[in-house]
């Protein structure tokens, strides 16, 4: 094995560490600015290579890290030297950051070498060449500002990663910017995970302000070294840091109750899902709390809640998952559980599992992803099929009327045949993701359960029972999209992807299915390979990597949690194989698109509309928020200071005031007055019209009233 | 004249070399009086790099002095005084970076009386420059009020369709502001005898009241110029009418003065006043921030919308002056050279679609990272800068400033309530709401305009007057350690004096 | 009084002496001028105010007594003798082809302004109230008729009787005004007031009621509200360089005798004095300045810019009893004036520019799109405006930070705070100028003389020159007044 | 004798009635001679004090001030004659051309 | 004494009436002539204060040259009368009353500083006789006498300048 105790010295290649950013930033750089000469294959080779070479470089650390576990920091350049301020651009090489780098560059290389098969596709389908350029510069930025946030070592530079993450989040769901709804769904959806992300953000921010306040440093080591000092003087401080840092983990790793851009996301391309929504960027949060397990460990109450809503994502977002028809929206909110799993972990302490499970979970997760891709662009060529070769126009007219959706799985059925690899590696990713031993996701999501039941029974309940909830309804996905008839015309003349995609796929069953051995319950290698870095006082350590009181496996847990899905997985069976077929029996015009739709009824409304979070969030955030913005910008800020206050209050009452006092210096208005009393009382209607004034005499009179006052100022003082 | 050959005087007073040479071009010679502006400018650039050369960092004092007596009378004495110190060189720099990125990017824009236009904007340079460089309070005030005067007609003649509008209520709303600080001034000036910043920041001693009254008169000017919220009134009208250069200058440069005002006048010269008055200027500055960002978001108008985030990010720059730590005040003054870079930039790139579409109104737009990649991509960068993305400017700007608020947050701070970089910190929400708003409204979505399916790209010209901005949005944003080590003495002194004061106050 | 006496005394004012004989021989030699070459006298006018500048800046080193105390020559004196000079050759210049222009071409206008500037330097000079009314005479019955020259334009001849009629009463008050003092101190030599009330023999109350009718006639003068009223009427009746000369000469005249007067034989009742200073500045300042807004001719607007501006130095006179920052004041004072005086002169060189037949081009529209046309005039104006408004790189905006430093030295920091704010008013109004020029379009009608350009030409340069460079006039100025003392 | 604090009262009243004059008829020569009223109001308030302090100077300054009125008397009856040849009027309220 | 005061006072009441007269005379002839008595009376005050000389002046210069010109311009222009339409009809009361507040001021002044002026006594026999007024005029007010000079000269050219016919 790779990662074996035995050898306590050897090569070093600490200094490499800074070129698993520099590496994509060529890449980037090269296609950015030779990009528009170069062809397709080359931009998409170059990109991947870039992050191949990253791969290669996170492999020479890792092979480092076997014999000098005590990693290391490379300082590159200073940052930000304000005052006591002191952050620089300094790269963390420890066994977690490498684990992450593994897992970025890895399962990135793997999906940018299926991007370029699948991008290729997307270009025939839209008909913009520039794209795939486009794609391939930000899918390298992706991976430079991922690998920004893993290897930092203090926490602002963490956070230039994750911020940096988001925008690219942002500009790849908005891939396609001109989709969606309205020709601008796509677009709103990236800036939905955005403003969400910010939210995030925000949180992040005053967790490193009162970081700051509190250590006078980010710096991982320096924060840490410190904890025990403050944590007596001041554990409220470190508590704010530990929940303001919960929502920065919320808005990233898209738990409750942030979590609702992560399905909107799904608006981008499969591979961006793939690699940035389901592998590796929403897991930051993960490992940022995993990075930060030394400040938790002192707070256990910021502990509980992070567990807490860590496992309550877990279910909830798979209640929803249950009834979603868009194989990809399955898959997200899927991705949102599995996350609330792994928050879960992490947030009990049980770091090693929680990592554990964020790394088959990449694999699979990204094995599942990238094989929907497949099935949609499988569909897609049926359609295109259909549209193209079918002899009479008049159903290609009759086609082309109504919206086609190629991820709606109600489009779909039947492509175990037409798509065999696709299947098979599918299921796979569906096995090991549903925890049915002996393939990947069993391993890490017992390991999760087993650390539940010790620590906190609440959270081991609501794992179990997202557990179940996760074989059911990948039961009925793959039922619904493999197995029985065809659906639509396009699912009929479906096609399997070319090898570009296909080997990359292969390679992740492979990982989704054997990667349990990293952590096998009686070797815990992984265990012992973080435990170098996840260094704290005995105790907590121990349940930091599951080695609490030498459970290692439970077949209890282990038994329940497999029974559990393989009953959920039958469960899914009888509703989608067998009643699906009874209720093929009904007329069309009857027949439920879902079997569980007259089952559950109301319910099955509510998870299909998931629990209607959105519409409350426009209800009660958004749309408040842009009524008063409107409010303020045109009432407040327009209408009444700058038209009202300023125009009409100040300039026109200076003009009048102006035209006031040189109209007395007419005395016309005391005439008028003065007339219109006179007309009032006596007859004096004719007098109107003489209005007329002695110039001379009034300018005396103001000379004559001058002097008088003078006087009288003289004489009465 | 010796006295033109000072580092200093010859910055200030070598674009008058360019007004006199263009003076004697007739007014069809369009070209040259181009060519004449912007090599006068990228001289002057040049020179300033000069005095960036002489300049030590690590001396907090005033450095590159010019002390000339001027007026000299019983009782008071006026003197030609200029030099540099941390707190105005990266604003110098800025202020001459600016002025021949802006005069470019008029071009083609600017075609009605170049060469008046040419002459306004050497003029207007002037200014600014003479503003950062006063050490005289005299001869600051004759330098704060004449920048008003190009700018006025700046914005009058070549403005949009209520130029006259703007033009005179942005100069009587400037003016209003400082008739106070002349009266501070000339009552500083009777009080020490002089006029002079630094002897009278070393005399010291003014009674608590009175320094607090002439806080508020300088406030005043200097608010006005910022613009501080409520006082923001004049700025969308300005900068909506303003030609794209004029906008540029006056969000670069022009409100800078006010901030700087307030570092360079307000803080040092009435320390007492200025941490009792902190907290007041912060809740402003706050209100600001949250203000701004929240009346960006509904315009329509994208000038309007950059010209509301203003007020927002000046906001930032006035909390973190006011935070009165070196983190804030450097993040402060660090701010201000990124929102002259951020928000320059972003008024250059609507004067660029302005010039092709003869619009500004962001429903007419939409789709145009298809049409205009380029563009479309630096303005990605530029909004991405100024919502504070890590990595560009406009956060080590903003981090270093909340960080500041924060920490003055704390018991013993100038503010004393974390409340202000909490709710300020939400601003960063709020800008990213309003920014992507714009960028999603202009470039994404389907190309549904019949006139914009035909846009060129932006030619290299204009991708010539971003291209510098950018690459300074990354270096600050990358690597701002040589920005901060400018202004760290002459900050820390500050902090110091501060804290000297503040110890007198108790 | 001796023969020896009297030549001495002569001597002492010998400028002046030059200047009334060589006025008094113009007319005649005026006679045999023929019709055709009346410029002739207008050189030769200009040749006796050249003349008299001359003498007049030989005796700037002069300090005595004269005529058995009736005159004083002082730096003062001096100073102010310059400035009116300096304003007689503009009003020769800015007259000479207007009066062409305008078909009013006589020489007697060359003559009876210099009669006026006569006036006014001997105005200069008062030791005694005797010969400030005199002198306040002597200045204004030239300008009477010179308001009137433009007859039979019914607009000049209205504005001459108006003139007159209103002089001749507030020169009534002046007059009842001296018959007080003398009543208080039986004497009317300033000196012999000032030894009357230290002497305690003086009776104060009426010596307050005296000097505040003083004040009422010059304040007519000068035009301080509530004074004012005839100014703008008569302004934009008068041919436009009488109203150049009247708005800058005949009210320096005026202040030269209010300062001189006050300064010199008032500080004992200045406690009385000072309050009603300081409202009548004020009232100044606020209805000159706001009234002008509604203005739409440029001659009324520029009337009532003239009357704030008589706010402004009547502010000056204010802090006179304190003798710490009396000295101060009037050389601001006196600075002002110039600045007032020469950024004045070169507006209303513009306006006559302008100006037409028939008081056609003097609505502010007729200024539209002169900067396009004539972007040298219209620079020049810009220049004037910005300067009356007191924005810097101007000589309007030294003289008011000289004139707010005084006035707050003073402890008036509400008087000055006025001052500020209504100078932001008066932005207002003479930018609104610089935007017709500039910012809209149109088709001005342009008389090019060159002495009327060369006037404005020069006074824009010396506007902004003499700000940057006004150490030496600073220093003249305060030099000047310490002999007041 | 005669105090002359009755003297003052005296000119007070005829300087009242002359002021008045001024500002109530509309005749041109009729306000003019008010003036005049009003010029010898101070006169005799001069005589009045010479006549006290035994100073000659102030019947001297009623020489001046008559003298003054004559000039102005010349200036102002020409100025009116010359307005009567335009307007065929000397009343005062008829010189309106120009207003604000 | 009291033959002063009683000549005194009728004298005065004589002088207020006429210039009441003038005030009130809508008739701009009868104003002049009312203001000529009223000079002639003021002239007698003048005598009786001493100032033969001055009183003299005033009948001759005053009361005889510059009134007979009014006069003479009155009937020259034959407008004794000016029109009868009323014109700001408040002026007059408000004048008036102005008037009235100015009377007690001034009247007060006076009263208030009873005792308080100077009272003179007997004076020299010289005082106020041509000869004295002559020495101080040529003598003391040399240059005022040489400015009403130049002063008239001055309204002399503006006389001609404002009378003579365009050519």
């Amino acid at each position: 094995m790779l990662l074996s105790e035995g050898a306590s010295a050897g090569p070093q290649f600490f200094y490499l560490v800074p070129w698993v950013v520099f590496l994509p930033l060529i890449g980037l750089l090269i296609n950015v600015i030779f990009g528009g000469r170069l062809s397709e294959k080359l931009i998409g080779t170059i990109a991947s290579t870039a992050t191949g070479l990253a791969f290669v470089v996170a492999v020479l650390l890792a092979v480092s890290l076997v014999g000098h576990p005590e990693g290391a920091t490379v300082t590159l350049a200073d940052w930000i030297i304000s005052g006591d301020l002191q952050v620089s651009w300094g790269f963390q090489v420890d066994t977690l950051s490498t684990t992450m780098m593994l897992v970025v560059a890895g399962v990135g290389t793997l999906i940018h070498i299926y991007a370029i098969g699948y991008m290729h596709d997307d270009v025939r389908h839209h008909g913009d060449p520039s794209r795939y350029r486009r794609f391939f510069v930000f899918f390298n930025l992706f991976i430079l500002t991922m690998m920004v946030l893993v290897s930092a070592d203090n926490y602002l530079m963490l956070f230039v990663g994750w911020e940096g993450v988001g925008l690219c989040s942002y500009l790849l769901i908005g891939f396609w910017y001109d989709k969606g709804e309205k020709g601008i769904g796509n677009a709103l959806a990236g800036k939905k995970a955005f403003v969400t992300n910010r939210i995030g953000d925000f949180g992040f921010l005053l967790a490193a302000f009162t970081m700051f306040a509190m250590f006078r440093t980010f710096n991982f080591e320096d924060v840490f070294r410190q904890i025990p000092e403050v944590a007596e003087l001041l554990p409220v401080g470190i508590l704010m840091i530990t929940l303001f840092m919960l929502l920065g983990v919320a808005g990233k790793s898209a738990q409750i109750p942030l979590y609702v851009w992560l399905p909107d996301a799904m608006a981008g391309p499969t591979p961006v899902s793939a690699l940035i929504h389901a592998a590796t960027m929403v897991t930051a949060g993960v490992y940022l709390v995993a990075r930060s397990f030394p400040l938790y460990a002192v707070v256990p109450s910021a502990q509980n809640t992070v567990a807490l809503v860590g496992a309550a994502t877990a279910l909830f977002a798979g209640t929803i998952a249950v009834a979603q028809f868009d194989i990809k929206k399955v898959l997200a909110y899927s991705t949102i559980s599995q996350l609330g799993f792994m928050v879960a972990a992490v947030g009990m302490g049980a770091v090693v599992a929680g990592m554990f499970h964020l790394v088959t979970h990449a694999f699979f997760k990204a094995l599942l992803f990238l094989s929907a891709g497949s099935v949609i662009q499988g569909i897609e060529r049926g359609e295109h099929d259909v549209e193209h070769n079918s002899k009479s126009k008049k159903s290609v007219k009759a086609h082309a009327g109504q919206h086609f959706d190629p991820q709606d799985m109600r489009n779909m059925g039947g492509l175990r045949k037409r798509m065999k690899i696709t299947f098979w590696v599918y299921l796979i990713g569906a096995i090991a993701l549903a925890g049915i031993p002996p393939l990947a996701g069993f391993w890490s999501k017992d390991e999760i359960l087993l650390e539940a039941s010790h620590l906190s029974p609440t959270v081991y309940y609501l794992l179990t029972a997202a557990a179940f909830l996760t074989a059911f309804y990948m039961g009925r996905q793959v039922l619904m999209v493999f197995f029985g008839e065809s659906r639509s015309e396009a699912a009929a003349h479906a096609s399997e992807s070319g090898p570009v995609m296909t080997v990359p796929l292969m390679i992740l069953a492979a990982f989704s299915a054997l990667g349990g051995l990293l952590n096998l319950p009686w070797t815990h290698t992984f265990g012992h390979w973080l435990e170098h870095t996840v260094k704290i006082e005995e105790a907590v350590q121990e349940i930091a990597l599951g080695e609490e009181a030498a459970v290692k496996f439970d077949p209890v847990v282990a038994g329940i949690s497999t029974g559990l899905a393989l009953i959920a997985v039958v469960l899914a069976w009888y509703v989608y194989d067998r009643r699906y077929k009874r209720m093929l029996e009904l007329p069309p015009a009857k027949r439920p698109d879902d079997p569980l739709r007259g089952t559950l009824g109301p319910v099955f409304r509510l998870l299909e509309n998931k629990y209607w979070v959105d519409e409350l969030y426009w209800m009660v955030i958004l749309n408040p928020y842009i009524a008063l913005s409107r409010f303020l910008a045109e009432q407040v800020d327009w209408r009444f200071w700058h038209d009202w206050f300023h125009d009409r209050v100040i300039t026109r009452g200076f003009n009048l005031l102006a035209r006031v006092l040189s109209v007395q210096i007419d005395l016309g208005v005391i005439d008028a007055i003065a007339n219109w009393l006179g007309a009032a009382t006596q007859r004096g209607a004719e007098r109107l019209r003489q209005i007329q004034t002695g110039y001379v005499r009034n300018y005396a009179l103001s000379v004559f009233l001058g002097v008088i006052i003078i006087l009288g100022y003289l004489i009465l003082r | 004249m010796n006295f033109l050959l000072y580092p200093l005087t010859l910055v200030t007073f070598f674009p008058l070399l360019g007004v006199l040479v263009l003076l004697f071009l007739k007014p069809e010679q369009k070209t040259a009086a181009r060519w004449v502006a912007l090599i006068t400018s990228l001289i002057t650039f040049a020179i300033s790099i000069g005095v960036l050369v002489q300049f030590n960092p690590a001396n907090p004092d005033l450095q590159l002095v010019i002390d000339l007596p001027w007026i000299q009378m019983a009782g008071w004495d006026i003197s030609f005084y200029m030099g540099v110190d941390g707190l105005s060189i990266l604003l110098l720099l800025l202020t001459t970076f600016l002025t021949p990125i802006s005069i470019l990017s008029t071009w083609t824009a600017v075609d009605d009386r170049v060469k008046e236009f040419m002459i306004f904007f050497l003029l207007l340079e002037l200014g600014m420059v003479g503003v950062f460089l006063a050490q005289d309070l005299f001869l600051f005030y004759i330098f704060w009020e004449f920048t008003l005067v190009p700018m006025y007609f700046l914005i009058g003649i070549w403005g949009g369709g209520r130029r006259m509008y703007a033009a005179v209520k942005f100069f009587l709303y400037t003016m209003a502001g400082s008739i106070l600080m002349l009266l501070a001034i000339l009552w500083l000036g009777i009080y020490g005898g002089t006029f002079s910043v630094p002897d009278l920041i070393a005399k010291g001693g003014i009674p608590g009241d009175i320094q607090l009254w002439l806080f508020i008169a300088f406030a005043a000017a200097f608010a006005i110029k910022v613009p501080m919220w409520p006082l923001h009134s004049w700025l969308p009208d300005a900068h909506v009418e303003a030609p794209t250069a004029g906008s540029v200058i006056l969000a670069g440069v022009l409100l800078k003065m006010g901030t700087y005002g307030f570092v360079r006048f307000n803080i040092p010269l009435f320390p007492q006043a200025a941490l009792q008055a902190a907290p007041w200027i912060a809740a402003l500055a706050v209100i600001g921030i949250l203000y701004g960002a929240m009346v960006s978001y509904p315009q329509q108008d994208v000038k309007k919308l950059v010209a509301y985030s203003s007020v927002s990010h000046l906001g930032f720059v006035m909390l973190g002056l006011f935070a009165l730590n070196p983190q804030g005040i450097q993040g402060g003054i660090l701010q201000m050279v990124n929102h002259g870079l951020s928000t320059g930039a972003l008024f250059l790139i609507v004067g660029m679609i302005y010039e092709r579409r003869h619009t500004r109104d962001m429903d007419k737009f939409g789709g145009l990272w298809k049409v205009m990649p380029i563009y479309g991509t630096l303005t990605l960068i530029v909004a991405l800068s100024s919502m504070g993305l890590p990595g560009l400017n406009g956060f080590v700007g903003e981090f270093t400033i909340l960080l500041g608020a924060w920490d003055a947050g704390q018991a013993g701070g100038a503010l004393g309530s974390y409340w202000f970089a909490a709710l300020a910190a939400l601003g960063v929400i709020l800008a990213a709401v309003y920014m992507l708003y714009m960028f999603q409204k202009l470039f994404l979505g389907p190309v549904d305009k019949e006139e914009n399916r035909s846009l060129k790209d932006i030619n290299w010209r204009e991708i010539g007057t971003l291209i510098p901005l950018l690459v300074l949005i990354f270096w600050i944003g990358l690597y701002p350690k040589p920005f901060f080590t400018l202004m760290a003495p002459t900050v820390d002194k500050l902090v110091a004096a501060l804290q000297t004061a503040a110890l007198a106050m108790h | 009084m001796t023969l020896e006496e009297i030549i001495q005394s002569t001597f002492a004012i010998l400028p002046l002496v030059v200047f009334v004989s060589w006025t008094v021989l113009l007319v005649l030699v005026d006679i045999f001028i023929p019709k055709d070459r009346k410029w002739l006298t207008a050189l030769l006018a200009a040749l006796g105010m050249i003349v008299a500048l001359g003498f007049t800046l030989a005796w700037i080193e002069q300090e005595q007594v004269a005529f058995n105390g009736m005159i004083v020559v002082d730096g003062f004196a001096i100073f102010l003798q310059v400035v009116f000079l300096v304003s007689g050759l503009v009003g020769i210049g800015l007259a000479y082809d207007y009066l062409k222009r305008m078909e009013i071409d006589r020489s007697e206008y060359y003559i009876l302004l210099m009669f006026s500037v006569s006036g006014m330097m001997l105005m200069s000079m008062v030791a005694d109230l005797i010969v400030v009314f005199l002198a306040l005479e002597l200045l204004s019955i030239p300008l009477y008729v010179l308001a009137g020259f433009a007859r039979p334009r019914i607009g000049s001849e209205e504005a001459a009787l108006k003139y007159f009629l209103l002089g001749a009463f507030a020169g009534g008050f002046v007059v009842y005004g001296v018959a007080l003092v003398f009543g208080a101190t039986g004497t009317t030599a300033l000196q012999g007031v000032v030894g009357a009330i230290s002497g305690g023999t003086a009776n104060m109350t009426l010596l307050a009621v005296g000097a505040a009718l003083i004040l009422v006639g010059l304040g007519f003068k000068v035009a301080v509200v509530p004074f004012h009223m005839w100014t703008p009427d008569v302004y934009e009746g008068s041919p436009s360089p009488v109203t150049a000369f009247m708005a800058v000469g005949a009210k320096a005249g005026g202040f030269a005798a209010l300062l001189r007067v006050f300064v010199t034989a008032f500080p004992a009742i200045s406690v009385d004095m000072t309050p009603i200073l300081w409202v009548l500045a004020a009232l100044t300042m606020a209805l000159g300045n706001i009234v002008a807004i509604a203005q739409r001719n440029i001659k009324r607007m520029l009337a009532y810019s003239s009357i704030a501006h008589a706010g402004y130095i009547l502010m000056a006179i204010v802090p006179y009893g304190q003798e710490r920052v009396s000295t101060e004041s009037v050389a601001a004072a006196l600075f002002y004036l110039v600045a007032y005086g020469l950024t004045s002169f070169g507006a209303w060189a513009v306006v006559i520019a302008l100006e037409k037949a028939e008081n056609k081009g003097l609505a502010l529209e007729d200024y539209a799109g002169l900067s396009r046309k004539h972007p040298m005039l219209a620079a020049a104006m810009t220049v004037f405006m910005l300067s009356l408004t007191g924005v810097p790189p101007t000589l309007g905006f030294v003289g008011k930070f000289y004139l707010f430093r005084t006035i707050i030295d003073g402890g008036f920091i509400g008087l000055a705070l006025i001052g500020v704010l209504t100078s932001l008013v008066s932005a207002y109004y003479y930018l609104r100028v610089v935007v017709y020029m500039y910012m809209r379009d149109g088709e001005p009608q342009v008389t090019s003389e060159r002495l009327v350009n060369w006037t404005a030409g020069v006074a824009a340069i010396a506007t902004v020159v003499l700000s940057i460079f006004s150490g030496p006039l600073f220093y003249w100025a305060s030099q000047a007044v310490l002999q007041l003392f | 004798m005669v105090p002359v604090d009755y003297y003052i009262g005296l000119s007070a009243i005829l300087f009242t009635i002359g002021a008045l004059g001024v500002l109530i008829r509309r005749n041109s020569v009729v306000i003019f001679m008010s003036v005049e009223l009003m010029l010898n109001a101070a006169n005799l308030v001069f005589v009045a004090f010479a006549r006290t302090y035994e100073a000659v100077s102030g019947q001297i300054f009623v020489f001046f001030v008559m003298t003054v009125a004559a000039a102005e008397v010349a200036v102002g009856l020409a100025l009116i004659v010359t307005i009567f040849h335009t307007k065929q009027s000397i009343d005062v309220d008829q010189m309106n051309t120009m207003k604000w | 004494m009291t033959t002063q005061l009683i000549l005194f006072f009728s004298l005065a009441t004589l002088a207020v009436g006429t210039a009441l007269g003038m005030l009130f005379s809508a008739n701009a002839v009868h104003a002049t002539l009312f203001l000529i008595m009223n000079f002639g009376i003021v002239a007698v005050f003048y005598l009786l204060l001493n100032a033969p000389f001055i009183a003299l002046a005033q009948v001759t210069v005053y009361a005889g040259a510059i009134m007979v010109l009014f006069l003479f311009v009155i009937m020259l222009l034959g407008a004794e009368r000016t029109g009868r339409t009323p014109s700001s009809w408040w002026l007059q009361p408000v004048a008036l009353s102005l008037g009235v507040i100015l009377l007690l001021e001034a009247l007060y002044l006076v009263i208030s500083q009873r005792g308080l002026l100077p009272v003179g006594g007997e004076v020299a026999s010289t005082y106020g006789d041509p000869f004295s007024v002559g020495e101080t005029l040529f003598r003391q007010y040399v240059l005022p006498f040489e400015v009403t000079s130049i002063l008239l000269l001055v309204a002399m050219i503006g006389a001609i300048v404002l009378s003579k016919s365009r050519t």
